[in-house]
């Protein structure tokens, strides 16, 4: 199984901003392993983003984002104590879902 | 032969200096060789025997951020010259192009470097010398090479006041120990990491009016 | 759920077969997700038109795209995509000289700011463009370029 | 129709120079400057301490054991301000170790692996992936503290001098030592700044910003590993895992870098 994000909701105002690192290799299908055999493509696909339960943002991520994923965005009208929730589903099928709270 | 002679002016040099290197900090040579030959194993091409130093390198180790005594400074430097072999044809210029290529190549001689052959080597220079204005990622150990040729007035590299400028630089890549018995350079053609052809093409990239080191 | 990520599994060993077959999995992957493969497999700008059967983007200050002038590692480039316009549908990150030029899709609501930042991988220096394509129709971009450096030592 | 004469109106457009691109000419070092600056947020090493945090609490091994009472070098399970401190003496081992050579001997004798094994697996596979987890942590709870490697033992002093003995020892083909790039002050190579090492070079710079997330590979790199890929380009044999080569290193930077200010793990190229 994938290994937990790591995210942090910060409040400032009326919104919140959120940082989100994700462990992910994001194999684009074009990296040679060392018998020069093709290592295949794997990446994150989609990520869905919730405020307490609501999706707020959905996003299409492609091979060219970078290994072990970093996203910024801000969510209006967040505040200290709600709930984000991050979640992922990779090329392969696997997903991975991790909260926290807004501080 | 050379070497030995070298070697013994290294050891008399050092006795001079009441052999201070030799034992700072209460650590030997024998220490320190042996701390080298239980730490490393050979991996691919890189063999243990590049553990081994020459008179040269020993000599410049023990000096630290120092210089040797002048006299085996004098002595390094003189086999230095000595090892320089000139183009066979008298022809010291070849292609910038290719030169421009080897300079920006950084591979070679490492252990995940399949072989040690001089066509599969690059000549690093990027990683230590400006070269050309276009190019912003160079390294600062050397100094700057940009305007190499230009700034020693050479317009024609086969006029004959060319010359002197020509046999500096061919020397001076092929081992730069020949005027600088410390150099940080790698001896490129005494060592054979570049073969004659190779050097040929650094030398046009340096030196040919129309290498963008010198437009 | 279930079902979904079962077809999610069987699509993909269905795209691993074909693509030992040689054969362009796209499709396969496109079919079980709501992933847009052929946006994300879109080699140029009328390509990618199609695939996200947008109009062709007209630059716009009210577009900003972030980014470094150089980047040390083209494995690492940190780039954003942010407008001051309301009624933006999706923000887009684009690298023109990557493989394929769309790099990430960002679905806007009402609850985000559209400013969206990450990371992209960067093969050679290119521009890279951030697009907003908005509720009615109409689309915007603002470019910069990126110069992507070598590295020391060999790379 | 419609369609592709905007394409084509598109391509013309994409074709203009970038806006703000004239006028402010930047020095190449102001902008790789810039770009570290826009990654120092979000530094991947994050996922890396999480994990190592939770690989020390784990039972693992043979023993199904934790390595929460890791001696290194402050006591049984005192994690905190001992990254600083390293390497030291140890009276078990009757060894100066490393941070990674310790943990090995940890893992041997708390967990019941096989410390040969491990040491001679390749980095990024294995138990040496555990290892990096484990450093990233480690190091990170000691974050903003300063070096004060020992030297009141002997052998502690033994250590620093071979190191400084390592350090410009020249050989190979290439004739490089350490100190060919890391003995200067202000050198790079390609953009890529170089510390000088036979000195303190200040607060989060070389020996205390190590261990590291190198984002040309996505991985997280401690002291060992670094050590390695500078021989590597040394042009030099392969170093053992926790040789005495590489202990003696990093006993000649960490003393060198006394008072200097922990980042690790950092952020590198």
């Amino acid at each position: 199984m994938a290994d937990p994000m790591r995210i942090r909701a910060q409040a400032s105002g009326d919104k919140a901003t959120v940082r989100v690192l994700m462990a992910h290799e994001m194999e684009t299908g074009f990296r040679k392993d060392a018998s020069g055999k093709v290592i295949p493509a794997w990446y994150i696909q989609e990520v869905v983003a919730q405020l307490n339960g609501k999706t707020v943002l959905t996003a299409q991520w492609g091979p060219s984002v970078a290994k072990n994923p970093f996203l910024q965005f801000a969510v209006k009208g967040a505040k200290a104590g709600d709930k984000i929730t991050i979640s992922w589903t990779d090329s392969k099928g696997d997903k991975r879902t991790d909260e926290a709270a807004v501080s | 032969m050379k070497h030995c002679k070298l070697l013994a002016l290294v050891c008399s040099a050092w006795l001079l200096a009441g052999c201070t290197t030799l034992l700072s900090g209460g650590v030997d040579d024998a220490r320190v060789a042996k701390m080298m030959d239980t730490s490393f194993r050979p991996e691919g091409i890189a063999g243990l025997d590049r553990l081994q130093q020459d008179a040269a390198n020993a000599a410049c180790s023990a000096a630290q951020d120092g210089s040797p005594p002048a006299e085996v400074v004098e002595a390094i430097q003189r086999d230095a010259l000595q090892s320089v072999k000139m183009p066979a044809d008298g022809k010291f210029l070849g292609d910038w192009r290719e030169g421009e290529k080897l300079a920006q190549n950084g591979r070679g001689m490492t252990w995940s470097d399949k072989s040690a052959l001089p066509r599969d080597n690059g000549g690093n220079c990027l990683n230590c010398h400006q070269v050309t204005r276009e190019e912003v990622a160079y390294g600062t150990l050397g100094p700057s090479l940009y305007h190499y040729g230009r700034d020693r007035g050479v317009t024609d590299p086969n006029s004959p006041t060319a010359q002197p400028i020509i046999a500096y630089t061919w020397t001076k890549i092929y081992n730069a120990k020949s005027y600088n018995a410390c150099s940080g350079m790698p001896r490129f053609g005494h060592k054979g990491l570049l073969d004659e052809a190779q050097i040929k093409d650094l030398m046009a990239l340096l030196l040919d009016p129309n290498s963008p080191v010198n437009r | 759920m279930s079902t979904r990520r079962e077809m999610m599994n069987r699509s993909a060993q269905l795209a691993g077969m074909l693509a030992l077959l040689g054969m362009a999995p796209q499709w396969a992957l496109a079919q079980a997700a709501s992933f847009n493969a052929a946006a994300f497999d879109a080699k140029t700008m009328p390509d990618l038109m199609k695939a996200l059967d947008m109009a062709a983007p007209v630059e716009s200050k009210d577009v900003t795209i972030t980014g470094p002038d150089i980047a040390e590692n083209g494995a690492v480039v940190p780039i954003g995509a942010a407008t001051t316009l309301t009624g933006v549908k999706r923000l887009l990150l684009l690298v023109e000289k990557n493989p394929s030029m769309l790099s990430a899709m960002f679905d806007v609501s009402d609850a985000v700011e559209p400013n969206f930042s990450t990371r992209v991988k960067m093969g050679q220096s290119s521009n890279v463009f951030a697009v907003a394509i908005m509720n009615d129709g109409k689309v915007f971009y603002a470019s910069k370029e990126v110069k992507v450096t070598l590295g020391g030592c060999g790379g | 129709m419609m369609r592709t004469t905007l394409a084509l109106c598109l391509v013309a457009a994409v074709g203009l120079p970038v806006a703000g691109q004239a006028g402010q000419e930047k020095s190449a070092a102001d902008a790789i400057a810039e770009y570290r600056a826009m990654l120092a947020d979000g530094n991947p090493s994050e996922l890396f301490e999480a994990k190592g945090e939770d690989l020390w609490k784990q039972k693992r091994g043979p023993k199904n054991a934790s390595l929460e009472q890791c001696n290194l070098g402050k006591g049984p399970g005192v994690v905190k301000g001992a990254f600083v401190e390293l390497p030291r003496w140890f009276p078990d081992t009757g060894r100066v170790q490393d941070l990674e050579s310790r943990l090995l001997t940890c893992m041997e004798t708390l967990q019941g692996f096989d410390a040969k094994t491990i040491a001679v697996t390749p980095f990024g596979s294995g138990e040496q992936v555990t290892i990096e987890g484990l450093v990233a942590w480690i190091a990170a709870e000691s974050r903003g503290l300063r070096f004060h490697v020992p030297q009141s033992r002997p052998e502690e002093r033994l250590s620093y001098e071979l190191g400084k003995r390592a350090f410009y020892y020249r050989a190979g083909p290439y004739d490089f030592s350490c100190a060919s790039c890391h003995g200067q002050a202000g050198k790079r190579i390609r953009l890529q700044d170089l510390p000088q090492l036979s000195t303190n070079p200040g607060d989060g710079v070389g020996f205390a910003a190590w261990p590291a997330y190198r984002v040309s590979s996505g991985e997280l790199w401690g002291m060992q590993r670094r050590i390695t890929d500078c021989y590597r380009q040394q042009r030099f044999p392969y170093p053992g895992y926790g040789s005495e080569v590489t202990i003696a290193l990093s006993s000649f930077m960490g003393v060198n870098a006394q008072g200097a200010e922990s980042v690790a793990p950092a952020l590198k190229r």
